[in-house]
């Protein structure tokens, strides 16, 4: 049944504790419940432990927030607009916390595993790679291998022969299933149904992965608008717990057919958070220095906004300088 | 254009034209590529346009055959999907196309690469006490994996080119066995979900292949570089014997469809 | 109706109308119900215009929470995806549903069952050797065996009720372990995937539950029936102690929805 | 590359040679190519080894047409128009050809690995059932698991502890990659880009995990107008082979938003063929008396149809009498 509650972006971020595990939605500087994860750091989360199939600019705030304790992924920086992922640079270097790297196919057979409640997916990405190397289990080498956290399974991978074929070794990749999933969609109707534009990433994986979901959404919607093109929908009601509708919830990532990638935004963060204290300073002013999200498109103002929104027909922004010409 | 078929000069072109144009050749006509961010977007857009109309293009995020209009500066792209066969997710991307097998061509970049085209992208040092942090695996160990063919195109500097890389991310001709860590053939490892291996690496320098050994070698130096100074930029010793001479450089027609069509609003290419 | 709530007397509703009654009311409000072909659909149908509007129906083929404007046929009917939230695949049924643990009610049929609850829809005799092949399992053993709870829906026969039934097809109390054979708890073969089993069995005779063993024992019997011959009809010695005497007949006003509004073209209910 | 070439019923039916691996499209009475098992059997293939995630009405078609030679499935009969499947019944009791039993959720297990290329799928689903008794391994028991079919896998199943959870055993299901998918969808672009209505079944699986795949379209429309809205595509072109556009080619099944299934035609295809005379009866009558699907469909005649065309906004038929009032 429907059990989805209207909140606030405060409401749900309070509900997430310190050492939870989450996932995302959205992929690299795509759908990232950008909102939200400032309420994070704003709530000064702690320990928390991320699995995502990607990171991105989300991650960086994260990190640089000082609320990782766990990241488990394969990938983190900004597109073109960073090359790097500095915050988590720094704290892999300097241990501040762990890093367990997947292959990305790997990572999504983790959360389809998840997703189907299956205990583990098979997957021949990557053998033969030291994503595979068991002196680099980092979780296992911290003592978290014991069985102790059910979030974290007791093998970073097992590699299994092929009974049937003869294809030969494949590698079993253990199931993730987060406490939280973090979801920004376009589109949630008033009893929690979802929908996304273009391309579905591991949207669909992640809410149905994780324990309990939030939504942020562009829009609220009537349910029964959704209900009549039911191929469309990406989940249905009783996978979601919480959803809020919250307008430019994914800036400065992009959200197809409502706003394009604020390219500019994400330069400046990457060239700022460089260092922490760049970081320190920066979210002084884009975190901290603003009370909620409202604050923060003020901050950005109509004119900024505007030049980001999509084309209605293309699904993306034709005003915004992407280049040198 | 008249001379669209005339050789550019040394000059007339910057080295990452000519990087996207020589491996936009490495394109066969029908090819299913599936190609990671940056200049390999860059070349299989110029390819589509120009010698593999037929070539077929997948991102990771789950975009397939993909038609954009205006040039997506990453795979998540919201240009990725337009006009495309299938807009879905990851999965489709990873096992529905690539674990399945109907990708002919891996379309890559790389940080570091070892002399059996070993890649990595994940850290400088040991990677328990790392010194520097790359972005990290993305999807290029999974495509160049199972794809049946891949072309890496990279930047060409000493540090870049080692003889062993610090951490493989990659899988080249010689992979680890685990738990062992020794270095053997990738057949032993992929078993039958073997389907081949890297192909090529294109650099600003040169165009290298691989022996029957796995190794890698010089197969052509780009114009306006010599290959003792390929060998120089390496810091393996780099087989330069088999060099059959000059890439052969970008034609101004070529040129043209980079700058006018493929990159006009000048984003991989300023 | 006036007397909508008033109970119908014996002779003023058929041996289905009390089945699917008695099978909508094992609904509570907002269960996610997994429902398969036939009278299933008829009483989940009911339960969501009667006693149980926030529950929720998944048929195999795809569908996830469609609200019919017409009676669908069978699982995979085009009606089954009217205004559903999700139209998709039995990829996401079996597996994003059921196997990740969504679904609390599985209904059900089956052919013949066994005193632990194990049902038999494939075949009669020796497999190897069958005199009688029915269906086949379809969903029903999966989606009975992942399900927190599951109500079987039968006609009341002494050759369908048996002590042992010729093959289980689907899982009751007491299960096959591999290789031996050997029965065992159900909770023994599904480990952490166990979540709870078949809960009741309704008849064209009588309610059926089962006991702290996982052994069936008669509930209720229907009006017009005695505990007797229900034992009767069935070839094991049934318990029926525990009976705590009739099943609550149709009301006028179930009666009226089940054949004015659920089934008003006479396709389960002639 | 798009590689599907346009060919007749007939011609592809002539590429399909005794012994192969078939799936198909649909589910149960719901888009099975009909028009091409007829002519499967107007062509008498032989010994066709099934793999179906679950039969209906071609199965019993290709069943008392004597064309099948192992059949892979989980359930088979005509839904509410037919209780029981009487060809393959008499089939597996008779020993005509071998019946291998696997559940619904297993069978899609093994579709899924098939399609994503995998060796195996796990599933928790069915276990402790006489599905997986050991004794009632019929490929086993008739020899054909010594790997000399490279489409019949070594073993049934496979049990595996799972080594990340403690979840227990779970069943490894091993791949199904049948030789050709023969799919019926409601349209195909003239490239074949392919598109269906309403559920999905397991039509993307069949198509990924076949070798090669056969089209038939109700309808073939310009590719472009398919990349209109790339969401809604269930397979890009170079997944298919071969493409037929054939009106009317899944009756008696349904189609949505083109026709609901024929209910009557299958009742009495049922009553008709519950001995095998009265099979042969049948299709001499509607198989072999007819010379393709355009006689076929000369034969049941517009008015029939007719009445089952769809209603275009519910996507079935209002005009078929379903129950008794």
């Amino acid at each position: 049944m429907a059990k989805a509650q209207r909140a606030t972006i405060q409401e749900v971020a309070s509900l997430i504790k310190d050492g939870d595990m989450l996932t995302f939605s959205g992929f690299t500087i795509w759908r990232r419940p950008m909102a939200l994860v400032y309420e994070l750091v704003r709530q000064q989360k702690k320990n928390l432990h991320l699995f995502e199939v990607n990171g991105g600019t989300h991650t960086e705030v994260l990190a640089g927030g000082g609320c990782i304790g766990i990241w488990e992924s394969c990938w983190v920086g900004h597109e073109l607009y960073g090359k790097l992922g500095e915050r988590v640079a720094d704290a892999q270097i300097n241990k501040s916390f762990i890093v367990e790297d997947y292959s990305h196919a790997q990572a999504v057979a983790r959360l389809l595993a998840g997703a189907y409640g299956l205990p583990f997916f098979p997957t021949a990405c990557s053998l033969g790679t030291d994503i595979l190397n068991p002196e680099y289990d980092m979780l296992k080498k911290a003592g978290k291998r014991d069985g102790s956290n059910p979030k974290i399974p007791k093998q970073k991978y097992v590699m299994y022969e092929d009974p049937f074929f003869d294809m030969g070794g494949i590698a079993l990749m253990p199931a993730a299933n987060p406490d939280w999933a973090l979801v920004y969609a376009q589109t949630v109707s008033d009893k929690g149904i979802v929908r996304v534009n273009a391309q579905t990433y591991t949207d669909a994986e992640a809410i149905r992965a994780a324990d309990k979901v939030i939504v942020l959404a562009e829009e609220i919607v009537p349910d029964e608008y959704l209900r009549r093109e039911p191929t469309r929908n990406l989940a249905t009601d009783y996978m979601v717990d919480y959803i809020v509708e919250c307008p430019w919830g994914a800036h400065p990532t992009g959200s197809q057919f409502f706003y394009d990638v604020d390219a500019d935004f994400i330069r400046s963060f990457y060239t700022a958070t460089k260092s922490q204290d760049g970081y320190n300073k920066w979210a002084d002013e884009w975190i901290f220095g603003v009370k909620d999200h409202d604050e923060y498109l003020a901050k950005l103002g109509i004119t900024r906004l505007d030049k980001l929104r999509a084309n209605t027909m293309l699904g993306y922004s034709t005003r915004v300088k992407r280049g040198s010409r | 254009m008249s001379n669209a078929n005339e050789y550019a000069k040394p000059g007339e072109y910057k080295g990452a034209d000519l990087l996207a144009v020589a491996a936009a050749r490495e394109v066969n006509d029908g090819d299913v590529v599936f190609a990671g961010t940056g200049l390999p977007m860059l070349a299989i857009m110029l390819a589509q346009k120009n010698n593999a109309p037929n070539s077929v293009c997948i991102y990771e995020a789950g975009s397939v055959d993909g038609k954009p209009i205006d040039l997506p500066t990453s795979v998540g792209d919201a240009r990725c999907a337009t006009n495309a066969s299938i807009a879905a997710g990851l999965t489709e991307a990873f096992y529905s196309n690539l674990h399945r097998g109907y990708v002919d061509l891996a379309f890559l970049g790389g940080a570091e690469i070892d002399q059996y085209g070993n890649v990595n992208t994940t850290v400088v040092g040991d990677y328990a006490n790392p010194s520097k942090r790359f972005t990290g695996s993305g999807g290029n160990p999974d495509i160049n994996a199972l794809a049946r063919k891949t072309v890496f195109i990279m930047v060409q500097e000493k540090r870049r080119f080692k003889e062993h890389v610090d951490y493989i991310t990659s899988p080249g001709w010689m992979v680890k066995k685990w738990p062992s860590g020794e270095l053997v053939p990738k057949q032993e490892v992929y078993g039958k979900y073997f389907r081949g291996g890297v192909s090529a690496v294109i650099t600003n320098m040169g165009v290298f292949r691989f022996d029957e050994n796995g190794v890698i070698y010089l197969d052509t130096v780009h114009p306006g570089f010599t290959a003792e100074q390929v060998k120089d930029n390496c810091s393996f010793d780099l087989n330069i014997s088999r060099c059959k001479g000059e890439t052969v450089p970008p034609t101004y027609g070529e040129l043209e469809l980079l700058y006018k069509v493929v990159d006009p609003e000048g984003i991989f290419l300023p």
